[in-house]
């Protein structure tokens, strides 16, 4: 496959009540995007372990979207707070060992940012595009479990 | 020198502590000392040498020496740092253990060298440590240090990298990475790697792949560091201990960095610091976030 | 061996216009451990449910999965339909093909192959749900309401009246609260006194409310259901079994030069004291601080004075009795711990408080708040209703009223509004005048906020029949000159400076909550804002619970709040509670965390992660009865499930059920795998 | 003590007797006073009515001047002065864009280091030093201590005193042997800013402030800003007052304290006289 013409997988892990909300907002609004991504629902961004993304990598997915509800938001009081430490950390932790920040999404999209939810979508797939297919990681060795 | 073995008696013999762990002269360069009694206590050293960190052996899993009985540590400022640490992190009763704390102005890049201190010889990391004096401590032994600084290789390197593009830096660690046998040297040697059962041997599920192929070590590489962010105290420990030199540190060292930068916290001796991951401010940095 | 059947929902056309659901139910077949798998035009229909129910029945299903549209239109529905064949309902999971899928794509290959993916990851999701039973909790149906104003004698009532057993705990001697001290109330200008007193006296006779006055919670434990609170009763130095309140020991004592903190400092009281003659319970209290015995005692003297036990006919006076604390089983609280006002003082509480130099610091006299100006409009205050300033006692003819001070006004520390100034002060406007024909009303506002029933025309009515000037502007200074208060401001409206000579200035100072909300706050572990008022649950959704499930916020702690609003807000505190004791059993949704002790390693991160304090420290002790260890320990009680707790825990030994890494993994690994 | 020492134009000229005051006490109070070289304009009071970055660059360049002079702390005598230096070192401080842009302007390295201070502060720093040396007790003399609005506000810009009920400037008068007497107009605005083009407001708000000193038993007011100087003293004869109210200068009552003869002090510079200020052992000459 070749840069920018291939179809990126993108992994998406949400929250359930802001951006899965939102992404259902996307739907009932009949707003088009791009078919390269699937999600994967949490209750809340605080339980998104950073080795979801790491899993994500290593089983082949181009891309990954991390998204849940705005600061001060959350449904559970503080999870996304301790989020946004987690994966600041990660998302510098991963660039430094040679992952392109292109292919790391982390946004905030409320259940009433339909539009917005669809923004993040194509511009994630657009960037991972560019960036190609993630071989990478993907052709590390190792059996899958 | 005499002022430690002084104190280390003293206490063994009014019963405060049963062991004094501490450096001794070995067969092959400074090597830990398990001291119970007056006469091992008068093998106690401390130089330049003492590299490692012996608040590994405060973990009570530790059952060989936590069957000696109570404790007493020779412990310099990055180790009375794990130290703290571990009370941060309820494996350890402040009343448990008694601090000895050695004055410190770095130690050797190589114990084994016998050079003289100094700029070039000295270990990386002590080359940017501030703390030459410990705090925590039951009691306080040796001269004050005039702080000898130096270039910090680790520091440029990481610049390096982080100029490189993200091909260039990604073949660079599977090159490093490539060496990894998983022994798991970097694990066993760090004093807040205490779990009991490690993630690494969660089989089901299986967090990370246990047979050291790059997926597998990339995984147990970057979770690690992961889990140390925050709480590294930095005393190059599984660097140190890795048998294919891969350079741990720089790992720890820029996550350390964005932790600094990023929430303002530096490893310290205050047990009632919070460890920046698991508290939060409304007003964090998120530019990454869209 | 696990055997999922999969059911593909055309939604008629919304799913099947862009989606080929056949080809789905097809692939989805071959997917290892799927035993069956159809779609059909509308899953959600009733034959639709049959179809699933017959299939769980007949091919013995494992797990269930619904490729249709978004869980929250329909989990429900399904888990319901399969839990009436038997299967337990945390076996069954949706798949979003519709707002995820068929809606937000036009390229049929592409959707349906997307709709196979999704499908796919729940199933292999589903293989590994486990069957999960609601968590049941005991719970007592008792509440203790902390505060006895109006907002809590309001949901102790309403509690009461609904069957279940309260405690109302007052930190005075007397329940009433700033209420009680009141002359009139707005927008109606009926009396404060008549309306709230019967309510007092009811819940003094409620049989299903125990009333402790003179009290303070010391500590709180346990959770939703079952809290063990353990509460203070200061000495009040009267026996209250003998005391039948005649009074007899208040006339006897010789200190009556004391202020009265019910009269703000305007009437004076004695050293055993009742706070105001209608106070329920009616037993006197001992001021130990002003009692000529105590102070005596206090210095190791002989008791100097015993007047009052003498006076006493029932040898109710104790001068000996101690504290006491009571512990009290309760299933709910409710914080009612109501406001104080704002004082322009030098010396302030916090340090972001700033007083107002520019009016005196509060030294100059005849300059008094909002409360001081109740207690002089008051009948059974202390000049029995005239108004007269406290300086000389006589009529002020002009009086000016300051809106905002303190409030709205970041420079001296508090941003907010206090939402019933505005409202008194008309209603001061208003009695003044009412009590002195010929006097003048100046008031000095920023804005009018008079958004309530009857409430704009309430202030309305104070400037344009009851004749109270209204200027908008700030004042800049106030100062003693001989016999009168100058009052130097600014008219904004016609943009010139003004001064007025006052003989009295009325400050409506800024409402913060009670001083020591915050220590209040931490033993009930709920959140509190930088001025200590209690943060709500959600500021629309759930405004009177907070972040600690089984604790609820009433009046004006939480906010500023007027009568009605803390009223209003009581009952739906009363209601949440009532709602709570409904059931023996409390039931919460399974999904939350769970610690594997075996592996645990006691380093507690989840502890400081949990937003609901749901970890507590468990030991585990050898046969003899050593502790080896301490590890975490969820209470499912207080648990909501959100995971923090497991993507923070090092080594994994903890999970949040429905939602575990093995589920999660595998939805990871059928994507991309 | 040691302080660099920022004249301004005011101090060479309108109020030259600040300066000359300012200059004679500072030997026996131990003062030693470096003035900032190739200072220039503070920009008070036009600059930062018509540009920002401008009225913060000017005072910055002597703030700039100062550290390289090796400066950590400047007195600014002028309160206008005082009051543009602080408020340059604030908005630097507090705000990264006029930080970025005033450092471009001054092409020259700048910290912001330096403490900068009024002659009140000051003063009221070195009273132990002054209880000790003072020579002529100003015994029973009853004086207004006036301190208008650039010397206090903004508080979180000057903040050496409370900006609605200031003590400094009475303390320095105690330890002088003189009595502050309480009055109400201390922190008011005599209107400098508008002297030129609204006399009659100017005059009205002088004789406000003068009135009530004279009410509360004032012999004297005191001041630190040439600006309220010049409006309560030059502008005294428009207020058609009962009788004269000298107005002076703090560094100069601190003077007379301090047993200065009264030449020293340029207390003939005013234009009400300063005769019943001045205790009879005093020098003779003021008119």
């Amino acid at each position: 496959m070749e840069k920018g013409n291939f179809e990126p997988r993108i992994t998406a892990f949400v929250c359930n009540w802001c951006t899965y909300t939102g992404a259902d907002l996307a739907g009932t609004s009949r707003l088009q995007m791009a078919p390269n991504i699937r999600i994967v629902r949490l209750p809340c961004t605080g339980r998104i372990d950073p080795v979801f993304v790491i899993k994500a990598f290593e089983r082949g997915a181009d891309g990954v979207i991390v998204s849940g509800c705005h600061p001060a938001d959350c449904h559970y009081t503080a999870g996304n707070y301790h989020a946004r430490r987690r994966f600041a950390i990660l998302r510098e932790l991963l660039i430094f060992m040679g992952v392109d920040p292109r292919r790391m999404t982390f946004s905030w999209v409320s259940a009433s940012e339909g539009a917005k939810w669809r923004d993040v979508v194509n511009e994630t797939v657009e960037r991972v595009r560019a960036c190609g297919p993630f071989e990478g990681w993907r052709s590390l060795g190792g059996g899958l479990t | 020198m005499t002022e430690l073995r002084e104190l280390a008696r003293k206490l063994l013999s009014d019963g405060q502590v049963k062991v004094v762990i501490g450096y001794e002269e070995g067969p092959r360069g400074v090597r830990p000392l398990f001291a119970t009694d007056g006469a091992a206590a008068d093998r106690l050293i401390f130089d330049e040498r003492c590299v490692q960190n012996l608040a590994t052996y405060l973990d009570r899993r530790r059952v060989h020496v936590a069957r000696l009985g109570k404790p007493a540590i020779v412990a310099k400022p990055c180790d009375v740092k794990a130290v703290a640490g571990l009370l941060r992190e309820t494996q350890l009763k402040r009343e448990d253990v008694v601090i000895i704390g050695v004055r410190c102005g770095g130690v050797l890049a190589d114990p084994k060298s016998l050079q003289r201190l100094g700029p070039d010889t000295m270990a990386d990391r002590c080359r940017t440590c501030e703390t030459r004096e410990p705090g925590l401590v039951d009691y306080l032994v040796g001269p004050m240090p005039e702080a000898v600084r130096g270039q910090s290789g680790r520091d440029a390197k990481i610049a390096e990298l982080d100029a490189m593009t993200p091909e260039e830096r990604w073949s660079f660690w599977q090159k490093e990475l490539s060496r990894c046998t998983r022994c798991q040297a970097c694990r066993q040697v760090c004093p807040l790697c205490y779990c009991d059962r490690c993630m690494a041997d969660k089989t089901e599920p299986q967090w990370i792949e246990s047979s050291p192929h790059p997926r597998g070590i990339l995984a147990w590489h970057l979770i690690r560091a992961i889990h140390l962010a925050g709480r590294c105290v930095d005393c190059g420990e599984c660097e140190r201990a890795c048998p294919v030199s891969i350079p741990l540190g720089l790992i720890t060292r820029k996550v350390a960095q964005v932790v600094a930068q990023r929430f303002q916290h530096h490893p310290t001796d205050d047990p009632s610091v919070p460890s920046p991951i698991g508290t939060w401010r409304s007003d964090d940095p998120q530019e990454f976030i869209l | 061996m696990a055997r999922i059947g999969v059911f593909v929902c055309h939604c008629g056309e919304n799913i099947g216009r862009t989606v080929d659901c056949h080809a789905v139910a097809e692939a989805l077949a071959q997917v290892p451990g799927v035993v069956h798998a159809v779609d059909y035009k509308y899953m959600c229909s009733d034959p639709g449910q049959q179809l699933i129910k017959a299939a769980v029945a007949e091919k013995g299903l494992t797990g269930v999965v619904v490729a249709a549209c978004s869980p929250h239109m329909h989990e429900k529905t399904f888990r319901r339909a399969v839990q009436s064949v038997g299967l337990n309902p945390f076996l069954c999971e949706m798949a979003n093909i519709r707002e995820h899928c068929s809606w937000i794509h036009e390229d049929r290959a592409k959707a349906t192959e997307k709709a196979i993916d999704l499908a796919r990851m729940m199933v292999e999701k589903v293989k590994r749900n486990v069957a999960l039973s609601t968590v049941r909790i005991p719970v007592t149906r008792r509440a203790l309401v902390i505060g006895g104003g109006i907002a809590g004698i309001q949901a102790a009532l309403d509690i009461a009246d609904g069957g279940a057993e309260v405690v109302l705990v007052e930190k005075e001697p007397s329940i009433g609260g700033h209420m009680s001290q009141l002359s009139e109330t707005f927008p109606t200008l009926d009396c404060s006194q008549c309306i709230l007193t019967p309510r007092m006296v009811e819940v003094y006779q409620h049989p299903r409310i125990k009333l402790l006055t003179y009290s303070e919670v010391e500590a709180v434990e346990g959770y939703i259901g079952n809290f063990r609170v353990t509460i203070r009763k200061k000495a009040r130095g009267i026996d209250e079994s003998k005391c039948n309140g005649c009074g007899a020991c208040i006339k006897a004592c010789p200190n009556k030069r004391i202020p009265s903190e019910f009269d703000c400092g305007l009437g004076k009281r004695t050293a055993i004291y009742v706070p105001f003659p209608q106070a329920v319970p009616n037993i006197p209290v001992i001021d130990r601080q002003r009692c000529t015995l105590h102070i005596a005692r206090s210095k190791g003297k002989k008791d100097a004075c015993m007047k009052c036990s003498e006076a006493c006919q029932r040898g109710a006076i104790d001068f000996n009795q101690q504290d006491t604390l009571v512990t009290e089983e309760v299933g709910a609280i409710i914080v009612a711990t109501g406001y104080q006002l704002y004082s322009i003082g030098r010396d302030q509480p916090k340090e972001y408080l700033k007083g107002y130099g520019e009016y005196g610091y509060g030294t100059i006299p005849d300059v008094i708040d909002g409360l001081q100006f109740e207690r002089l409009a008051s009948a059974s205050g202390p000049t029995a209703g005239k108004i007269l300033r406290p300086s000389d006692n006589k009529e002020p003819k002009t009086v000016v009223f300051l809106q905002c001070i303190g409030s709205r006004d970041p420079a001296k520390g508090i941003e907010y509004c206090s939402k019933i100034c505005c409202m008194y002060v008309a209603k001061h406007a208003m009695l003044y005048r009412h009590k002195v024909h010929d006097g003048r009303v100046v008031v000095f506002y920023m804005d009018i906020r008079a958004a309530g029933k009857g409430y704009d025309e309430f202030t309305r009515r104070a400037i344009e029949e009851e004749g109270a000037e209204y200027i908008r502007g700030r004042v800049t200074r106030l100062y003693r000159d001989g016999d009168v208060i100058k009052v130097q401001g600014f008219d904004t409206l016609s943009g010139s400076p003004i001064t007025i000579d006052a003989d009295m200035v009325v400050l409506a100072t800024a409402v913060r909550p009670q001083p020591g909300i915050d220590a209040l706050a931490q033993k009930l572990s709920v959140s509190y804002d930088r001025h200590g008022f209690i943060v709500e649950a959600h500021p629309k959704l759930r405004p009177v619970e907070t972040n600690t499930a089984g604790v609820y916020v009433a009046g004006a702690c939480q906010a500023p709040r007027d009568i009605p609003d803390s009223v209003a807000m009581a009952s739906a505190a009363a209601s949440k509670v009532l709602g709570l004791f409904s059931h023996e059993m409390l039931e919460r949704e399974p999904t939350v965390a769970r610690v594997d002790e075996s592996v645990c390693a006691g380093c507690f991160h989840c502890e400081r992660v949990c937003p609901y304090g749901a970890i507590r420290h468990k030991e585990i002790k050898d046969k003899t009865g050593k502790v080896i260890r301490v590890v975490a320990e969820v209470n499912p009680g207080v648990c909501q499930g959100c995971g923090t707790c497991q993507a923070t825990c090092p080594s994994k030994s903890i999970e949040l059920q429905g939602f575990t890494d093995a589920q999660i993994f595998a939805q990871i690994n059928a994507f991309v795998g | 003590m040691k302080l660099g020492y920022y004249p301004g134009c005011s101090m060479h000229g309108t109020s030259r007797e600040h300066e000359e005051s300012l200059l004679a006490i500072a030997k026996p109070l131990g003062l030693e006073l470096a003035e900032i070289e190739d200072w220039s304009c503070c920009g008070a009071s036009s600059a930062h009515a018509c540009n920002r970055t401008l009225a913060v660059a000017l005072p910055a360049r002597n703030l700039a001047l100062a550290e390289e002079q090796g400066h950590d702390r400047v007195i600014a005598p002028c309160a206008a002065c005082y009051n543009r230096l602080a408020m340059a070192t604030h908005e630097v401080a507090s705000d990264p864009q006029m930080a970025g842009r005033v450092r471009a302007v001054l092409s020259r390295p700048f910290a912001n280091r330096v403490k900068v201070l009024n002659a009140v502060e000051v003063l009221r720093e070195l009273v132990p030093t002054l209880k000790t040396n003072v020579k002529r007790p100003l015994t029973g003399l009853k004086v207004a201590c006036y301190y208008g609005c650039l010397l206090l506000r903004p508080a979180e810009v000057t903040g050496f005193d409370d900006p609605e009920d200031p003590s400094s400037m009475e303390e320095v008068v105690r330890a002088c042997g003189a009595e502050p007497v309480s009055w109400r107009m201390r922190v008011e605005c005599c209107g400098a800013g508008l002297t030129m083009a609204r006399k009659p407001s100017v005059v009205r708000l002088g004789r406000a402030i003068i009135s009530d000193a004279m009410a509360s038993g004032a012999d004297v007011i005191v001041v630190s800003c040439p600006m309220c100087h010049s409006n309560l003293d030059f502008r005294q004869q428009a207020m058609g007052l009962s009788r004269p109210m000298p107005v002076v200068y703090l560094t100069q009552l601190v003077g007379l304290a301090l047993g200065l003869d009264s030449s020293a002090l340029g207390l003939a510079r005013h234009f009400v006289s300063t005769g019943g200020v001045v205790p009879r052992n005093a020098a003779q000459e003021v008119g």
